[in-house]
């Protein structure tokens, strides 16, 4: 299994402070890798780093071979990366069908476009009776369900999640989850994965990564990970 | 007589109204992409209005002229948004402000420099004389161009935002630039499209509105910017609906004002209709989203 | 409850959150939540994100008005608004420092003591005596407050211009200065170093020393077990566990809510 | 550190400067005393503003306006003592203080409705309260005497000042004296803990709210003082001209304040200074400078004004992308590279 | 700290006195003998006009037409011996701008007299000033009866005909004319429109007026005030009106249907201005038959031999453009001022060119005779009234004089065209 997506040396922050800290980080092909760690661990800069929002001040990150540390951010999608934000990120304003319309929209191919379009809504069907509906009526659920659409809609070749199951019921978490798991399995989708919620991410997940204070203190498989107590512990506090 | 004068005014109200609401459509279209109020757009305005006369007295062709005050607002709209306001920090919300009035009076004094201070009659391509066919109304073929033109920005901007990937770009890009940007929407070009876009149409308004004054003049848009200012607060900064609702009704409120109070009152009933709006229904009469927080 | 509801002396807690319940539009935030803070105690709130812990910071700031519940101080219900709130003995760190970025650190220290102000406006439009006198005075316990942290020697800089550690001390000397009886804390960990957030810890852990109640909203667990006496965990807006630190990391429900459940 | 000692140098580095700026107006032609007197008078309301914009960052447009207030409190007052033949030291100093009075409650009321409103609204609400100045004159025509406005009667200078020059050196000294006041009210103001209220207020609402600051109190009075700063200036202008007009008090005078208070450094006194010299030596010195050319008459006229207003956006444009701390900052720059030149022990900042 | 403000103070301190210093030494100007303004070879004088800012719009040929009138003499030998420097200064019609220009031109510029300031509100700012420090304040351009006070201001001169008289000749030509008619009127806000009006009212009586309407120069839009008019039935409206306010009303009518006989002051009642500035090629059919008063020759009548001189000046001097009555009105100021210098001495002063006129030295170049005396510094006692016909505006009529509340006719002739339009000493 190759690596799609390489972190090599990475030091992040914004301004004076250094958030990330010499992170290395390999996010093997069609495999869903998890990172976990406390709050403040420095999880979400990581995804905002890898997605340009934050520029390293040191370090490499790679996609499949091409640098990414000079890409614009709105060029990331056209290198195969799409992001679920946190906190459900569904423009409000927009409809259902804009906001997934947005996603493929970089592509020039309308007809392709349109075919992922209805794929989207197979695979979300209860987004399917809610096309028309402002962002800001959906449920919590529904929107994350759409944000992660969206993010297929650009038919990445590495989906990224920032905390998923913020705010969401634990069933509902789970169901998200696992659609995560199908879509490795039947479609090879890569996926980096943040959480705070260890046990369901790790449940699901291929390879752990645990973050703290800005620093990766273990790379491993999720399920020796989730199983090593003492780890557990002393980096996420139980 | 009372009822016919009554319509009168109204009728006059609607046909500025119309122009008011371009112009307030633009100033809503530059809040929605870059989070300003343009205070330079009564200038940026008048300049292409310039633009327009110099072209027509060349050619001898208003449509001429009118083409050129679109893609002259449309430059003007370009230069400022990429050579000053994108480079003014946006910590601060007063900066963009400042700079804008900056560039207002660059704008005037240019003109100003150009073309002297004096008055320029501008050409009509229609008759202002009220049509038979519509007696005890007063509604000049001019006002009907003016009605068409408004309908036709006003459709347009619908079709252009509801209809065309672009607009959804452009609106994805108001409402959330960042997320935007990670959708692969190149932000900073939609801002500057909206830039020029608003320009060209406030530059369309102020073609119409400077025929029905004194001429054209380096001060001719500074009241009609005022005007358009309220209307854009008064409908909602945020909506292009309440713009073109709010126009119309400022424009007959205006012309009420002034029919049966006095004309002089009308800047009057501006401010205190801006003040009444601003305390007492902060995000606009038409607007039913959050509080703003410019 | 807390084995620390009323005081030693039985006196009445510092502060007591009573069935609060908010609501926007349609979203709970918080569900008849209740917290007591006795005299001289730190109280941890812990929570996932979005559990509902700045919303109860902000019922207690005023920033909120529940939708039912009550707020009491020192045993007297109160309605907290937010500028008067060190008139009731309270301060407040914020979340992300609230610092003044124009101001010296010195000057944002002082700002601190608006409530010490007894000369009037017009004693200082024409610069009397007693206006000057106050002003120095507030810069004197200004400084000596910061002393106290050793950061005075920052105290002519911007905040601006100094480390992300030392700005976090300028905002909890700011709180520090009018010596509430009461301190809020919110996160004030955020983007420390291991080094820093010790040092942080023996800091809070001094503060009631002086007759102080701490109240830390804090994500760093490491932080919130040793320096609390007793914490509070929220999760979607209710209170599931509450009691000393042994008893709520042993609490299955925390486990649960902040690892979640096994999804595979 | 600001203590006491360095206050009282500024005092007495002030007075001196007051002393030498008063003998200045002795050896000054009269033309220049009545621009230096049009300097004070603008440096009155360019001070108020820089305070309430720079240090409360509420944007006014309105300046104009409330320097026209205190303009045609002048007039009435002026007036009404005049007809009963009231003369003397009476006859400037109660119409001064009316002015200020009139320009302080306009003040407060539109800085009760200022208080719930941010940047650009209030920017916008100002404005059309000085657009609305021409039609309220206009339509109150009887008592504000309409687009012509008002003639005052003003105090004459004294007798020892009779002969040529003699008037604009008395309105030179009241002018100076005006703005030394308001000027020294200011500062006291700035540096005192009301300073520090507005200051906080303007860097972050609720952090304010929360050590304790009533925010809206702390911008209505901050609207109110820098009115009556302005209703000052509008006073000393009515003084100078003999008149109240609404022409005299348009948008243009409005963006020329704010123009001054942001080129000269927004936020301090010293910047308000140098904005109102910038005021009105620029234009002249542009003037001058078209003279010179002798460019034809027409392109003569069309440079005349512009070229000052156009120089005046493109420089404030400037500041506000380059240099925020305008004319104040880059003096204060120069100040501290003179000093720390020959001392490479001060390291350079780390970035 | 202390050093650093010790020291901004003491740049803040050397930099005005710098600034002021640079800026006073290009001030003076050598006046020759105490007489301010006047040198061996020159007299330097100057005026107040509008030519910027929308009340202006219209007016700025005036004072250019003036400097062409004494480059013309000047190039003749100038008046006694000097050569005439006239510094025209802009006020945007704006008082405030009034003060300023007219104190630098006193102060700074050292003007022997001001001619022809533009404008009653304006030139009302600096009336005191200029009295106050005694200097002549020539033929002011606006027919307030203000500038007609020789006890309090001694030293300043009306010239147009004051509005009242215009007003009344008018209101009794349009009762002779029109005596069935409803008659309503449209002026200024100011002193403009209430003397206009007292003087229609002398004439037609209190209830004279069917409407009576007012615009503000700062608001363009005149269409209610006109839809008031237009309520009211009016079939005379006497215009009190500036050029472009008047271009605007007739426009603004012909839009809403109305058309009057309009009638109006000279003050915004010149065809050729309103016919390029604003009308263009409505002009002729929007102003046909419109009636206007003047004192001064009309372009219109080449075989004025007055009319022949303005036109030669106008080509050598001015541009060669169109002739029209703003140029008349400037040409005309500039030869009145030189009749008063040139009647004034070898060596005028600003007392005796104030005799010089008082003594009727001044005769001018118009149609109707000038009152000056000591008793009376009116200017124009009277008008003519002209009527576009066919896009060409020309008198018609008696020439009517207004005095103490009677419309009376004047039978005396035009000044005659002498010496090649130069004033000499008589």
């Amino acid at each position: 299994m190759s690596d799609l997506l390489t972190l090599s040396g990475v030091h992040a922050g914004y301004g004076p402070v250094t958030v990330l800290h010499d992170v290395d980080l390999t996010v093997p092909d069609r495999s869903i890798t998890a990172v976990v760690g406390a709050n403040g661990a420095g999880k979400t800069t990581l995804l905002r780093t890898i997605m340009g929002q934050v520029r390293p001040t040191a370090g490499s990150i790679r996609i499949g071979g091409i640098d990414l540390t000079t890409v614009k951010v709105e060029d990331m999608v056209r290198n195969g990366l799409a992001l679920v934000p946190e906190g459900r990120g569904v423009i409000t304003e927009l409809t259902v069908d804009e906001n997934l319309r947005l996603g493929g929209l970089w592509r020039r191919d309308t007809a392709e476009a349109s075919r992922t379009l209805s794929e989207v809504y197979e695979l979300f069907e209860p987004l399917q009776n809610r096309r028309k509906s402002a962002g800001h009526q959906l449920s919590g659920g529904e929107r994350q369900m759409l944000a992660i659409g969206r993010a297929l809609m650009a038919k990445p070749k590495l989906l990224l999640l920032d905390e998923p199951s913020l705010g969401l019921a634990p069933r509902i978490t789970a169901q998200i989850l696992q659609l995560l798991g199908r879509l490795r399995d039947e479609r090879g989708l890569t996926v980096l994965l943040i959480e705070q919620n260890v046990r369901s991410a790790l449940g699901i997940a291929d390879h752990g990564v645990v973050l703290n204070l800005g620093r990766v203190v273990a790379a491993r498989p999720a399920a020796e990970l989730a199983a090593d107590t003492d780890l557990r512990h002393t980096y996420l506090g139980f | 007589m009372e009822l016919e004068r009554f319509i009168f005014l109204t009728v006059d109200g609607l046909a500025r109204g119309a122009v008011y609401a371009a112009f307030a459509l633009s100033l809503v279209l530059i809040w929605r992409a870059a989070r300003i109020v343009n205070f330079s757009q009564g200038a940026i305005a008048m300049a292409a209005t310039y633009i327009a006369f110099v072209v027509t007295s060349m050619t001898g062709n208003y449509w001429l002229g009118l083409v050129a005050a679109l893609l002259g607002g449309a430059a003007i709209g370009l230069i400022v948004e990429r050579g000053v306001m994108r480079f003014v920090s946006p910590v601060n919300p007063l900066n963009s402000v400042i700079a804008a009035l900056g560039v207002l009076l660059v704008i005037q004094a240019v003109v100003g420099m150009l073309f002297g201070n004096g008055y320029y009659p501008m050409a009509v391509p229609f008759s202002q004389e009220p049509l038979p066919w519509l007696a005890g109304l007063s509604i000049s073929a001019y006002d009907l161009f003016v009605f068409v033109c408004v309908a036709f920005v006003v459709l347009g901007l619908a079709v252009l935002f509801g209809k065309t990937n672009v607009g959804l770009r452009m609106r994805a890009a108001a409402f959330s630039p960042e997320l935007a940007r990670l959708l692969g929407v190149r932000s900073t070009r939609m801002i500057t499209l909206g830039w020029m876009l608003a320009s060209a149409i406030s530059g369309l308004a102020a073609l119409l509105v400077i025929p029905t004054e004194l001429g054209l003049n380096p001060h001719a848009t500074d009241l009609v910017f005022v005007y358009a200012f309220t209307i854009a607060v008064v409908g909602g900064l945020d909506s292009a609906p309440g713009a073109v609702i709010g126009g119309l009704v400022v424009g007959v409120l205006l012309s009420w004002v002034s029919g049966y109070l006095g004309a002089t009152l009308s800047p009057v009933a501006v401010l205190v209709l801006l003040l009444a709006v601003l305390l007492i229904k902060p995000g606009g009469i038409f607007s039913v989203t959050k509080e703003r927080t410019a | 409850m807390t084995p620390h509801d009323t005081g030693p002396a039985g006196a009445p807690p510092r502060l007591a959150l009573r069935d609060i319940t908010v609501r926007f539009g349609g979203l709970t935030a918080l569900e008849s939540v209740s917290v007591t803070v006795p005299a001289g105690s730190v109280v941890g709130i812990m929570g996932p994100n979005g559990a509902g812990k700045t919303t109860l910071f902000n019922v207690v700031c005023g920033v909120y008005k529940p939708t039912s519940g009550s707020v009491e101080i020192d045993g007297r219900a109160v309605r907290p608004r937010t500028h008067n709130l060190t008139g009731l003995g309270i301060s407040r760190s914020l979340q992300g420092l609230g610092l003044f970025g124009g101001q010296s650190v010195l000057d944002n220290v002082v700002a601190g003591l608006q409530v010490e102000t007894k000369h009037s406006f017009f004693e200082e439009l024409l610069a009397l005596p007693r206006a000057t006198r106050s002003e120095r005075e507030k810069k004197e316990r200004a400084m000596a407050t910061l002393a106290s942290l050793g950061i005075d020697a920052y105290a002519a800089a911007l905040p601006d211009t100094l480390p992300y550690a030392i700005r976090k001390k300028v905002s909890i000397a700011r709180a520090l200065v009018s010596k509430p009886s009461l301190l809020l804390l919110d996160e004030p960990a955020g983007g420390l170093g291991h080094e820093e957030i010790e040092e942080l810890a023996t800091l809070i852990r001094s503060i009631p020393g002086n007759g102080c109640s701490v109240v830390l909203v804090e994500h760093h667990v490491d932080l919130v077990m040793s320096v609390c006496d007793s914490i509070a965990v929220l999760d979607f807006g209710k209170l599931i566990a509450q009691g000393t630190p042994a008893e709520v990391s042993a609490n299955p429900a925390v486990t649960e809510a902040y690892l979640g459940v096994d999804a595979a | 550190m600001t203590g006491i000692m360095s206050s009282r140098t500024t005092v007495i580095i002030g007075v001196v400067g007051l002393i030498a700026v008063i003998g200045l107006t002795f050896v000054l032609e009269p033309f220049r005393n009545y621009q230096l007197a049009t300097i004070a008078a603008y440096l009155c309301a360019v001070a108020g503003l820089t305070m309430l914009t720079g240090v409360n960052g509420q944007l006014s447009l309105g300046h104009a306006a409330l320097m026209a207030c205190g303009a045609y409190c002048y007039a009435f007052t002026a007036n009404g003592l005049a007809e009963q033949e009231i003369e003397g030291p009476v006859l400037l100093i109660v119409p001064i203080i009316a002015a200020v009075v009139g320009a302080t409650v306009l003040g407060l009321v539109i800085g009760l409705a200022a208080a719930r409103l941010h940047g650009p609204y209030l920017a916008g609400v100002t404005l059309a309260f000085v657009i609305a100045l021409p039609a309220v004159t206009s339509r109150f025509s009887d008592v504000f005497g309409g687009d012509q406005g008002l003639w005052i009667t003003v105090e004459r200078r004294p007798e020892f000042l009779a002969g040529r020059g003699g008037t604009e050196m008395f309105q030179a000294w009241v002018a100076i004296a005006c703005a030394a006041v308001v000027v020294v009210l200011l500062r006291n103001l700035m540096r005192s803990n009301f300073g520090r209220q507005m200051r906080a207020v303007r860097d972050n609402e609720v952090a304010a709210a929360l050590a304790g600051i009533n925010v809206a109190r702390t911008k209505v009075i901050a609207f109110t003082v820098s009115s009556a700063a302005a209703g000052i200036g509008g006073a000393v202008m009515a003084f100078m001209t003999q008149s109240a007009s609404p022409g005299a008090f348009n948008l243009f005078i409005s963006l020329f304040l704010l123009m001054a208070a942001v080129i000269g450094g927004i936020g301090t006194l010293y910047g308000a200074l140098w904005g109102s010299i910038l005021l009105v030596v620029l234009p002249d010195v542009i003037g001058s400078i078209t003279r010179g050319l002798s460019l034809s008459p027409e392109v003569a006229q069309r440079l005349d004004g512009n070229l000052a207003v156009g120089l005046f956006g493109a420089v404030m444009v400037l500041v506000v992308i380059v240099a925020p701390f305008g004319i104040q900052g880059l003096v204060r720059k120069a100040g501290h590279q003179i000093r720390s030149r020959g001392s490479l022990q001060s390291a350079p900042h780390p970035k | 700290m202390t050093l650093r403000r010790n020291r901004a103070l003491a740049i803040v301190g050397a930099a005005s006195v710098f600034a002021l210093a640079a800026c006073s030494t290009n001030g003076g100007g050598g006046a020759a003998e105490d007489v301010p303004g006047v040198t061996e070879d020159t007299v330097t004088i100057g005026t107040h006009q509008p030519l910027t800012g929308p009340a202006a719009a219209g007016f700025a040929s005036i004072s250019a037409a003036t400097s062409a009138y004494f480059d013309y003499i000047n190039d003749n030998g100038g008046i006694n011996g000097r050569q005439i420097e006239f510094i025209v200064k802009d006020d945007g019609y704006n008082p405030a701008n009034t003060q300023t220009v007219v104190r630098e031109l006193v102060l700074e510029d050292d003007v022997f007299a001001i001619l022809g300031g533009l404008g009653t509100p304006t030139h009302s700012a600096v009336l005191d000033f200029l009295n106050e420090n005694e200097v002549p304040d020539l033929f002011v351009s606006g027919g307030s009866p203000t500038w007609d006070q020789p006890e309090e201001y001694p030293w300043t001169f009306g010239y147009n005909s004051e509005y009242t008289s215009e007003a009344a000749i008018l209101a009794n030509y349009a009762q002779e004319e029109f005596p069935d008619g409803t008659y309503c009127m449209f002026g200024q806000d100011d002193d403009f429109g209430d003397d206009f009006e007292a003087g229609l009212l002398e004439i037609l009586g209190d209830d004279g007026l069917a409407a009576s309407e007012r615009y503000s120069v700062a608001n363009q839009d005149v269409t209610a005030q006109i839809s008031a008019l237009k309520a009211a039935g009016c079939d005379v409206v006497f215009l009190a009106s500036i050029n472009g306010f008047t271009a605007l009303a007739v426009g603004t009518a012909a839009q809403l249907g109305l058309f009057p006989q309009w009638m109006s002051s000279s003050s915004g009642g010149d065809y050729g201005t309103l016919e390029t500035d604003y009308l263009q090629e409505n002009a002729p059919l929007l102003l046909e038959n419109f009636i206007s008063t003047f004192y001064l020759s009309l372009e219109t009548n080449e075989n004025d031999p007055w009319v022949e001189h303005f036109q030669m000046v106008q080509d050598e001097y001015n541009g060669g453009g169109e002739l029209g009555g703003n140029e008349i009105f400037g040409m005309n100021m500039a030869y009145m001022f030189a009749e008063a210098l040139a009647a004034a001495g070898e060596n005028p002063t600003r007392e005796s060119l104030v005799e010089a006129v008082e003594s009727g030295a001044v005769d001018g170049t118009g149609i109707v005779p000038l009152g000056y005396s000591p008793e009376d510094h009116t200017g124009n006692l009277g008008v003519r009234l002209s009527q576009v016909k066919s896009g060409v505006q020309a008198y018609f009529g008696d020439t009517y004089i207004y005095q103490d509340g009677e419309v009376s006719v004047y039978d005396g002739g035009a000044v005659p065209f002498e010496n090649e339009g130069i004033p000499t000493a008589e």
